[in-house]
């Protein structure tokens, strides 16, 4: 039996997570994200779960990787500075297949910027923020419906590619109440645990290991040193360094058609807009405003690992329109995957694109 | 004597260089926890970066080698999240109170029920030799080549001044005193503070006239004043020479506390 | 048919409760689509507060409101910074304890504030005067909608206060001017 | 019990030649292959965990042990076990 | 009259910084970097200059903004972990137009992976790092020599852009000791004052405004929330954000040209090496054992703002090739600009491409 | 009066909510700056984020308005940089005590000749109503809903133990004393801290149980006990109730100092 | 000098209210265009910064100017000065 | 020419400082070039460190050493981990006094550490007379160039024992075993 609600995209976020098991939320308060903390913490101590308000978001981070170890489905939220602090902890998930979900309800940067409207500033940040090479998942709702259902699905991500997944949300879609059917319940991926007796850090097929949880009598030694199958720092083997590293972007960038989830619509139109978060309603209105097949849309919930081949979908594309809320950021990356121009359409200062001056972009090109 | 399998002797001889003290301190602190009647597997040891924090890598319990400066934040997620485990974090001066101070007294303050061992050897090792928040005032390093000027801090002062329920210092020295500090802090529910000082021959004794390792073992141990004979000699105005410091157990209290085993 | 709604005030009117349980009486009780979205920031603190309704028998799919047709509007302050610039073919309902100007759409007159405290006996209500006001000039949603969207919404206690409040809104709007 | 220093865990600091109250250990001359002098035992049967240990069935002392920062002092056991009659020196 | 000395990279890092006229050191230390701390912990003092140890990085590089702020030329170096904690702050120097210098001696990540190892694994990062959209310079040396003068230069361009300037180096180029000649001065370009009485965030033509210096009554004030031409905050307003984010990102995409500093070498050639840093020692080994016209060389000295066209003065390339100590980073930005194959040859480890690997590449590919 | 002159007139009205305590506090601290013969080009006014951090926006002087947390840091950049310059921070106890508790207390350690007030409103302002490490035991706010479990910090005492010369405490109500601790601050070479208590109608006294302005402010006389009154009734063996807190100067001293000007 | 309060600044939040000696703060009774009410002043020549401010050529009490969050306290120069005489209650 | 240097041995023996030295020879008084790299790592710490130069007439390009013909082993654990496996054409200079192995290429025996107790009376010298064997032995800079850059290098006071450190060192080379 589903249920109808009325609520604020923080709320379903944090309902999303409540529903998909997540027990620990650790957090600092930061506008426009701080609903969702505020929402955990009057509801995991209902739920025997823990939230635990930490001195900053580098401790928040830290504390959500602590609580993951010992089997918790963990998570925090954060915007643009607070997600900045937590670069160094993101690289030390990353490296000790760390699976937590990370809330970024992005507003306008640089810097303290304009905290509360709405951005999609952080979409490379998310990728390539902290140093070194890795991989991660990010997902971009872009209805308080998706606000839902993407935190859950965050969650099974994360268990299952043992990878931080990041929702990446912004504040139209973070702030805004609409219209949301709860499904009685979410699908709980289990994380795959550790076979005892094999080594911790050795992959299975899908190159990711079992995971060896805290207090089962692994004896396991977590190190974001370059470490071997055992565990065991060995920072000066190249080779070790380099096959770690491989595996821990392969992972993920090999599950790609798996991990990515996006619609194509009207695969046989010459203008295609391709969006995510937020703009895609503006595209929807659009397209709902002047139907017929002449404007495609190729609609991201995942954003990394990008779908390379999904704009190739596209067979007849003349270019592809990507209205962003940044200077462009994904529009970078499609440029890397297709032959046709491709027109960023970036918006800063915190408002949606209009439908209007997306009407206004395909008249400009046609 | 039955610490030994507390260690993973797959994993010896330790990184640390001849004459370290981080070697005795984690001995004492195994020893300690050998006294517990706690099962390995409910053991989680944590630590943040430095020659200190490479510890719980030789020790055979769940163990967390995290970033520099955190091992107390990643501690309070693993002991929040379940307060069956029993944590112990193994840090330095560097780690816990340069990067890490404002975990450190944070910890404190919510008393999380954490054990945090401090091999404070007044410099950064790993890093080969700068200094640190503890360097004494006057002391070469490579990053005070004229002698330090900045007043150290008292790790102690700071986790009472904090909040923490147990606080002791002592040093590489003494080390069945240590033992029993870092027993009374396992024991004690809420955040437990056991500062040692240690020797650390090759980035801080070098350059500040400890020609053998046991040149600052002798400098820690006749250094060290007692607090009942601080508390004694202060009471009757006497003037206790600055380069003194106090060892043995300097706060035990019962605050609330967040995190205890159910 | 998309209806979009602006409510203004200042802080501690419920302005954006307002919009809320405007929201939730479509799509709880009406079985309708709705947005609500509002002006955050710290500059807002002290000034003038708006929020946003949409409402809508099919999902909605562009979410912001730019040119409203109906406005609620609670305070001067209120009424200069996102009013006064209504267009002509829109509708406003002006607490007019609180608001001195009048816009150039048509509009409707309810001392919401003045009947709250003196017939009510709490000028805390007046926005929920001001949302049966609302309800019964345009019927976006439906009064029984309303109602339990305001019992869902009100702290414990103060329900019949509220549902009097709704109940003198539908009241004056009936007997408003409206020119 | 016999104490013995483990080579390939000793890093010659000497630490323990200063700590035990019986001087049991004492500087050593020779480097071994690896440069390291490992110190030298001077009648170790002298040790009060060599005598006594199985008597009271716990490590007593132990502060060599304890303080060996390399864990390279450990008691072996001796078989058939044998209490050494040693002349004790306080 | 020049000198000669047989230097660590990281010595003639902090010797450049000196000769360039830096009088503030605010660092924290970490592995490859460290050095250049304790150099200037050495010689600063001696020039009048301070130097101090902060309590960890994000303190560092606040200090170094906040001694810029008094008209100082100030630095830090660091690390990737420190670098990642920095991101915040980056964020702000770029929002307020601090002019500072940041050294990243690169080593191998993600997280503390091979603190001892060379990498060039945080190239996205200097520039993507920090929540919302900016732009920053980012240089690239390749030998001792060059740890020197673009140190130097890296202060230029700081004062004359008001922009965080980076000098991206890595351990091979920090840690080795070579040949330097030391000129006898180096060149100061002294930061613009802003004019008394004119506002104090109203750019000049170039984009830049005149800088304010604290202590010498202009009575700025400096916020990293959007502000408008006069310093006061603005956050709310969509138009102002807009104008001054663009501004930011527009000051150094549009000085590109000036700021880009890159060899063309065999222009000719079909075949073309794209490298910067310590794997354009291994190009020049392969192109001085391989004479002849036929392998192209585009060696990049500046990386941000990307001299986006420079690859284009390859008419005849068929394909470029690009070793990086990273999985593909600039090679991903070369895609974005180039209708030929880029063949990125990434080498994780910590270990140099060797001159046999890349003739192989050519072999590979030819 | 002339402390006026210190505002910069065309800010205001400030952002503050009816009745907040901050703009007292700005206030006292003009009118100490003002008793100081110090132009108003030498003093750099700097802050990190939070409706207290706004308060160098209305300062005239020049006035650096950083991140969150981290003012103290900019603050030293800017003092050792320039040690000609006053610098005086203005904080929050979100922005000092939570995520710049590092900062302070190294600041404070360094002895940095700043002279550091904090709006302890014992709540996050600015974000609508989180708890903040000196939230009181049992205070409601929006991340402490079922009441604070987490003992609050003792601002003070943490900048005693770690070291700074200068230490006071007031309230928005001692205005008199306030400004005379602001003065005594400025004029203590040195790390200074001044602690004032604030009320925040908005984010606390709404939540818990102040329904007027003026009743909070009231509590803050009412609760508040000289420090003479307190070391007596101490001596004296005397119970001093949990939720009295002592203001008055509490620490005056003469560690090496940074940054001082030459 | 005359006391004033600028109506420009002033929230309405009455603490001037509670901390004049002289009570001469009262709290208003009408909103103001912005909905804020303004306190009254009750014969503000009793204020000693009124009286004495010129004869001592400094600021005496001026606790509701330091009090008062929102800067609208101010004493404002009345020309040609004259001394009110005033009966002042202790 | 290039010539391509590798020094092993434990940490305190200033292997690095040996590579250092002849660095600063060739390029600060024979006026040639020079790159020279090392380990780091805190594994290396406590085992063998390991330094490597190369030398040339021309600038270097490439900056590493990866089969030198040149080495300097001055312990057994820096023999097995860096000098074991040398090319046959490469020449070794060994500390006969720690290093027990001998490589398959030709040798030099150096009993540097012995010398430098017994005959000079402090080991920590034993580098230098290494350094002055190589340089009597190879010729990659000249004599005078590196007594120059000795003299740069070491710490004051001690600049007589390492002349003679470096005197030993070239008379050992012309008396030794060269197999
Ligand atoms: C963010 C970050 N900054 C700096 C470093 C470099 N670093 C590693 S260990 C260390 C100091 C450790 O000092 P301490 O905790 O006292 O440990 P010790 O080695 O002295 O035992 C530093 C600065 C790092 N790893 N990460
Ligand atoms: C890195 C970062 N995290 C969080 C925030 C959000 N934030 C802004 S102000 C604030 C709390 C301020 O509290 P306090 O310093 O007590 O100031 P107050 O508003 O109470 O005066 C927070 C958490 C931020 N701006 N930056
Ligand atoms: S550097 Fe110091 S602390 Fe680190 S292992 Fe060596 S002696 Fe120990
Ligand atoms: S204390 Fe241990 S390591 Fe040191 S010399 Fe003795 S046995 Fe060897
Ligand atoms: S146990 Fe005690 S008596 Fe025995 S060798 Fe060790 S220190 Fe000496
Ligand atoms: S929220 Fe509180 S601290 Fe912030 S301005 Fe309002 S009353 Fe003041
Ligand atoms: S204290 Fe100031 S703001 Fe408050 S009522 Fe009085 S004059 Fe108005
Ligand atoms: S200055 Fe003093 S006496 Fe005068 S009005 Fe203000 S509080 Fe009253
Ligand atoms: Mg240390
Ligand atoms: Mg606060």
């Amino acid at each position: 039996m589903t249920r109808t609600e009325f609520w604020q995209g923080n709320t379903a976020c944090a309902e999303g997570a409540l529903a998909a098991g997540c027990r620990f939320f650790g957090g600092y308060p930061i506008t426009p994200s701080t609903e969702i903390a505020e929402h955990m913490a009057v509801k995991l101590p209902k739920k025997n779960g823990v939230f635990i308000q930490m001195e900053d978001e580098i401790a928040s981070i830290a504390s959500v990787i602590g609580a993951s170890w010992t089997g918790a489905r963990a998570m925090t939220a954060t915007s643009g500075p607070g997600f900045s602090l937590m670069m160094e902890n993101i690289g030390f998930a990353a490296m000790t297949e760390t699976p937590c979900v990370i809330v970024n309800i992005q507003r306008g940067g640089p810097s303290t910027g304009q905290p509360t409207l709405g951005a999609q500033g952080d979409m490379m940040q998310c990728r390539f923020g902290s140093h070194g090479d890795y991989a991660v998942i990010a997902l971009c709702p872009a209805s308080v419906q998706e606000m839902y259902e993407l935190t859950a699905r965050a969650f099974n991500l994360a268990d299952k590619y043992r990878v931080p997944v990041f929702l990446m949300a912004d504040e139209v879609v973070g702030h805004m109440r609409e219209k949301i059917i709860i499904p009685d319940s979410v699908e709980q991926v289990p994380r795959k645990a550790l076979v005892k007796g094999t080594l911790p850090f050795k992959p299975d097929s899908d190159l990711v290991p079992g995971f060896p949880q805290f207090g089962k009598g692994y004896g396991v030694h977590v190190t974001g040193l370059t470490h071997d199958e055992r565990g065991y720092p060995c920072a000066t083997n190249p080779k070790l360094h380099e096959t770690l590293v491989m595996r821990l972007v392969d992972k993920i960038e090999s599950a790609r058609h798996e991990i990515a989830d996006y619609d194509i619509i009207n695969p046989g139109a010459e203008q295609v807009f391709i969006a995510y978060g937020a703009p895609v309603r503006t595209v929807q209105q659009v397209m709902h405003d002047h139907p017929g097949d002449n404007i495609g849309f190729l609609r991201l919930r995942t954003v990394w690992p990008f779908p390379e081949y999904a704009p190739g979908e596209f067979k007849n594309a003349r270019r592809f329109l990507v209205p962003e809320m940044n200077l462009g950021q994904i529009a970078r990356e499609i440029e890397r995957h297709v032959r046709v121009p491709v027109i960023s359409l970036p918006k800063l200062g915190g408002e949606l694109h209009t439908p209007s001056e997306l009407l206004a972009a395909l008249e400009a090109y046609r | 004597m039955s610490y030994e399998e507390w260690y993973r002797q797959d994993r010896l001889p330790h990184i640390y260089c001849a004459g370290c003290g981080n070697g005795t301190i984690i001995n004492c602190t195994l020893a300690a926890l050998e006294q517990m009647a706690w099962k390995k597997e409910d053991t989680v040891f944590v630590s943040g970066i430095g020659c200190s924090s490479r510890a719980p890598g030789y020790i055979v319990t769940d163990s967390l080698h995290t970033t520099h400066g955190r091992a107390i934040a990643f501690a309070t997620g693993v002991k929040l999240a379940n307060p069956d485990l029993h944590v112990v974090v193994i840090t330095g001066d560097g780690d816990l109170a340069a990067i890490g101070g404002n975990h450190f007294i944070h910890a404190c303050r919510r008393n999380i029920d954490l054990t945090v061992v401090c091999m404070n050897n007044q410099i950064y090792g790993m890093t080969g030799g700068q200094g640190s928040p503890t360097t004494p005032l006057g002391c070469l390093s490579t990053t005070t080549p004229y002698g330090c000027v900045e007043t150290p801090f008292d790790l102690c002062d700071l986790a009472i001044a904090a909040g923490a329920n147990y606080v002791s210092r002592w040093t590489s020295y003494h080390v069945k005193e240590l033992e029993k500090a870092v027993l009374a802090g396992l024991q004690t529910p809420g955040f437990s503070f056991i500062e040692a000082l240690v020797q650390c021959p090759t980035a801080f004794g070098r350059r500040n006239k400890f020609k053998q390792v046991a040149d600052q073992v002798e400098y820690l141990r006749s250094h060290s004043m007692l607090k009942a004979k601080r508390d004694r000699l202060l009471e009757q105005g006497e003037h206790i020479p600055g380069d003194m410091f106090v060892v043995g157990e300097l706060e035990r209290r019962n605050r609330p506390a967040l995190g205890v085993k159910r | 048919m998309r209806h979009e709604v602006r409510f203004s005030g200042f802080g501690g009117q419920g302005i954006i409760l307002s919009a809320v349980i405007l929201g939730r009486a479509a799509v709880m009780h009406d079985n309708k689509f709705a947005v609500q979205t509002q002006v955050y920031g710290p500059e807002a603190r002290g000034g003038a507060s708006m929020s946003a309704l949409i409402i809508d028998d099919t999902p909605i799919l562009y979410p912001k409101v730019a040119d409203p047709g109906i406005y609620v509007i609670m305070s001067q302050e209120g009424f200069e910074k996102y009013g006064a610039h209504a267009r002509t073919d829109a509708v406003m309902l002006v607490d007019s304890t609180l608001v001195y100007s009048r816009p150039d759409c048509r509009y409707i007159e309810i001392p919401a504030t003045r009947e709250a405290k003196e017939t009510l006996g709490r000028d805390i209500v007046a926005n929920i005067v001001m949302l049966g006001a609302l309800v019964a000039s345009t019927h976006i949603v439906s009064e029984a909608a309303l109602e339990k969207a305001i019992l869902d919404s009100v702290p414990k206690g103060t329900e019949a206060l509220n549902l009097k409040a709704m109940k003198k809104g539908i009241e004056l709007a009936a007997g408003s001017t409206q020119p | 019990m016999k104490l013995a220093i483990d080579e390939t865990r000793c890093k010659g600091c000497n630490l323990c030649t200063k700590v035990c109250p019986y001087k049991i250990f004492k500087e050593g001359k020779k480097a071994n292959r690896k440069g390291i002098i490992i110190p030298e035992l001077d009648r170790p049967e002298r040790c009060t965990n060599c005598r006594l240990m199985h008597l009271y069935g716990r490590t007593l002392c132990g502060v060599c042990q304890l303080t060996c920062p390399d864990q390279a002092i450990h008691w072996v056991e001796e078989l058939p076990y044998e209490p050494k009659k040693v002349a004790i020196e306080y």
